[in-house]
């Protein structure tokens, strides 16, 4: 599917993206929680790109635990641990490869979302970045079971799951993060975490 | 946004080492980032651990010093510091009786704490923690994550501070500081915005005559919006809140009203006034009073009550020596 | 006018019962009008009085206790307390050994304090006064009323206060008194005004991008009015000033950093952060430093820079114990 | 000319010109002072208009030194002692009578000149209230020089001259009072105190 330049590629274009949304999604943030999120994630993602040069010839695994240790040491908030520990634990469950298959992908986000559950005490349906994550994955597994291995084709049914994910979270009461403080009124509004996780897969999918 | 900074990037840092420069007798910073240390370690004592978000000032840092913290991490503006920040400022200051973490309930600093308390564990530190979740605005349930901390955390500094100073353990004193949380609680209310500086734009908008009830002090919307009101009326509203949630009758206790750091100290006494004369009413002791900046929301024009529920030891640890830059009992 | 008060004709009141009612153990108030003395008198000693208009909240009430004011009066908002009033609190403190009148230099004060000064002495008190003129953005000339007195004004009740506690007869508490006010020079800027509750609208008007340098306690207009810049030009701007204006060479200082009143700790701390660092380059060693709301104009947006030479007397003066509301040393 | 009761009477006008005008002065306060004259003038003659039935039956000297007690102890800021001193030594020069003369009047307004120039350390040409009064006292003595002994036309020599008083004071770099911490700033404003006295005199002499 990807080998290890391929990687430091797609992070460059996911720290691309992220920049390119701060606002949107410091807004997004700014109506159910504490207008943030958006600088969080490009503070964490400018530094990923910093440490880029000296990550070119690892394996996949390493190169993802790094990211993971970076955003955990960077970002701060609730988005720092758990897409620190998110990519961490990709990171580990990848292993020392420098070239991955979509079940290797599969096994990743399997492994990440298990982390952010585990990290966050978190499940889906709280509006969090679970809500994007987990149909993700689930419509991923599905699209495999059903025979398809192309990878972009995989990706994308991902991504489109993500994106209802994103529309789901407006009709979700928020019990878990800084939107749980409002109740009923986090209601009609998207999750600001499930949002920047789909920008994540949509940039990758749109790199293979 | 008007704002006396020079650079976004720079706000935390160049804070924090103002900070340091002003009082140099009473704090240190590490090498590593912006996490503040006494000046001079004191050993053989329970060491207090406490940060958040930037944007708060004068906590945490201000309340470093004898009597109260031992070292305070400063995050990003309105962001948890990282664990990595957090490990350094335990490691700085574990002594052989232990580390105990006061942490407000927000999930992030909740989670970094969490993993910093992890990796020092993993370094032989024995470290214990305390959830500050004061705030009476939102619900406390098993399906939420609960209160969140706001200005009660600098009662429990003081008290939990007071008490590590006797030389009691590290179960004692993690057991006095949860004692405060279990009974002191804090609403806010807020009728102008603050603005954070990467942000450049103000959290939340009021039109000229609304205000936000229960406010958060990161701005995070309170119960509910309504028109502004006389002061008295305002204070009425979360004095009902937080004296409808433990019963305070007969007792004594601590008043802090606290300004949200736009808010002069001509209006916070015009609250306190009625405060005092609700609770006398009532027929409950004030036994302390405090009016000021302790738990800002940069420049938030606000306010929060809390109220504390004291008994004998509350109160003689409340009343015990602190000298901080920012909380001096003498 | 956003506000949180209840009647703007019962701000002064409220406030100062306000204050009261948070520290009893300090602060007792006269039933004449706003006139705050000692909770306890302290006899044998010389008695300090200052006061001034209220709006500059913790000045002046906030200041009297142990080692600083005995009593402080308080006009409307920004406007000076009127000689029957200063009467009765040089009345409640008057010792035998004198009172001494601690005046702001404006008009209305300067006269108001006189004419109580001589009603005073007419029933056989001997009062002293000192005018203090910190602020160096006005110019001091044989032909005009002289600098304004500003947020120096706290130094020179730390310090007298402290000479009087000692016990020292009213000469000599009066020249200590006039030799902080020959040594501290003040300068500040605002980047948004305050409102006074009865008038109801801004004192003054900046767009978006401007400052008044050298703006007076009172929203008063300073040397200019430019566009605002960083933080460390306009700290600049300000220590420029004052270090031209009495000189500083080799010696020892405090450096008081005040809030306007809506001006976050944040962006005092930063704005500190540069005055050590230039002081420091220029050989001037700074003994203490305070930061925060000293002498504040309501809910003003800005903050001053003072700087008070020292010698070993104000020194030990300086650091002598003080337990105020709003001012304690340990 | 008037007697006590007539006084009485002129004061409540007095009272009620200087609350209506309250804004109006402190505006002009607000552009070279500290915004407050209005509303300490104001809060000053409230306080008269509660006194002034316990007068009615006083001498004018006992009313106007009342008068001038009350503003003392009510005013505050500059123009509280100086207004106040003002009517006190007016009331002790015209003295205990219960009917006053062209030339009491004139008395009157001479000892308050002395008063607030005393109290004030101040002189003419300096920006304050005595550049509306020096001039109309001046003008009212030549008038009664030039023969005319009819007080409703000399007091109208004084308001005029009060008047173009006010106006010189837009010229004038103030010196006293707080005006003159701005300087040549102050050009080019008139002075509040002078234009309160101004109101003052056209507000006795209207009543006539
Ligand atoms: N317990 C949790 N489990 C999973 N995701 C969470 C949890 N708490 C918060 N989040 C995610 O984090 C996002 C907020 O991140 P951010 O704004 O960077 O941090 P903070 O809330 O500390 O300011 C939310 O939109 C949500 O998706
Ligand atoms: N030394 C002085 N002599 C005469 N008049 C003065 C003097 N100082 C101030 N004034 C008058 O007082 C007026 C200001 O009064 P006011 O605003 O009520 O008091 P403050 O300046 O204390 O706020 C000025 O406009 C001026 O006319
Ligand atoms: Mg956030
Ligand atoms: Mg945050
Ligand atoms: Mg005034
Ligand atoms: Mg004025």
């Amino acid at each position: 599917m990807v080998d290890n330049k391929k990687i430091i590629e797609i992070l460059h274009s996911i720290a691309t993206v992220i920049e390119e949304n701060n606002s949107f999604l410091t807004e997004l943030d700014n109506v159910i929680g504490d207008g943030d999120h958006g600088i969080n994630m490009a503070r964490g993602f400018t530094e990923v790109e910093k440490k880029m040069d000296t990550l070119a010839d690892k394996d996949i695994g390493a190169i993802l635990k790094s990211v993971g240790m970076t955003l955990v040491s960077t970002v701060g908030g609730a988005s720092g641990p758990l897409y620190g520990t998110a990519f961490m634990k990709a990171g580990t469950a990848i292993g020392a490869k420098t070239d991955m298959t979509i079940d290797d992908f599969i096994a990743g986000l399997n492994a990440a979302i298990d982390g952010v559950k585990m990290r966050g005490h978190s499940t889906t349906e709280e509006k969090t970045m679970l809500d994007a994550m987990v149909p993700a994955l689930n419509a991923m597994k599905d699209t495999i079971s059903a025979g398809q291995r192309d990878t972009s084709l995989v990706l994308s049914t991902g991504v489109a799951a993500a994106k209802s994910g994103v529309e789901h979270t407006k009709d979700l009461i928020a019990t878990k993060g800084r939107a749980s403080y409002l109740g009923e009124r986090s209601l009609g509004h998207q999750d600001p975490g499930a949002t920047s996780f789909t920008l994540i897969l949509e940039t990758i999918c749109n790199n293979l | 946004m008007k704002k006396l900074i020079n650079s976004i990037d720079n706000v935390e840092n160049e804070m924090i080492q103002g900070l340091v420069k002003a009082y140099p007798s009473y704090l240190k910073k590490l090498d590593c980032g912006n996490v503040v240390v006494r000046a001079n370690k004191k050993e053989g004592k329970v060491a207090l651990i406490s940060g958040g978000g930037s944007g708060h000032e004068p906590a945490h840092a201000g309340y470093v010093g004898e009597g109260m913290l031992d070292a305070a991490v400063a995050g990003a503006v309105f962001t948890s510091p990282t664990p990595d920040q957090i490990l350094e400022g335990i490691k700085a200051i574990a002594t052989d009786a232990g580390v105990l973490m006061v942490v407000k309930n927000y999930t992030g600093d909740v989670m970094n704490f969490e993993m910093a308390g992890e990796m020092a564990e993993e370094e032989g530190i024995s470290v214990k923690q305390v959830i500050v979740n004061d705030d009476v605005a939102v619900q406390d349930s098993l399906y939420t994550v609960g209160r969140r901390g706001v200005a009660g955390t600098v009662l429990v500094h003081k008290i939990a501070g007071a008490m590590a100073e006797t030389g009691a353990c590290l179960d004692d004193v993690q057991a006095v500081a949860q004692k405060v949380i279990d009974n002191v609680r804090t609403m806010g209310a807020a009728i102008a915005p603050c603005t954070v500086p990467a942000s450049g734009k103000p959290g939340f908008d009021l039109s000229e005559d609304e205000m936000e009830v229960g406010i958060g002090i990161h701005g995070e919307p309170g119960t509910h919006r309504e028109k502004i009101r006389p002061a008295d009326e305002v204070t009425d509203l979360l004095l009902d809140k937080i004296l409808s949630d433990i019963d305070y009758t007969d007792s004594e206790v601590a008043v802090m009203i606290n300004g949200a750091g736009a808010t002069p100290l001509m209006e916070l006494f015009i609250i306190n006034n009625h405060v005092a004369d609700v609770l006398k009413e009532k027929g409950i002791k004030v036994y302390e009073t405090f009016v000021g900046e302790y738990m800002t929301s940069i420049e938030m024009q606000g306010f929060s009550i809390s109220i504390l529920k004291l008994d004998d030891q509350l109160k003689k640890l409340l009343s015990a020596k602190a000298d901080t830059p920012a909380f001096k009992v003498l």
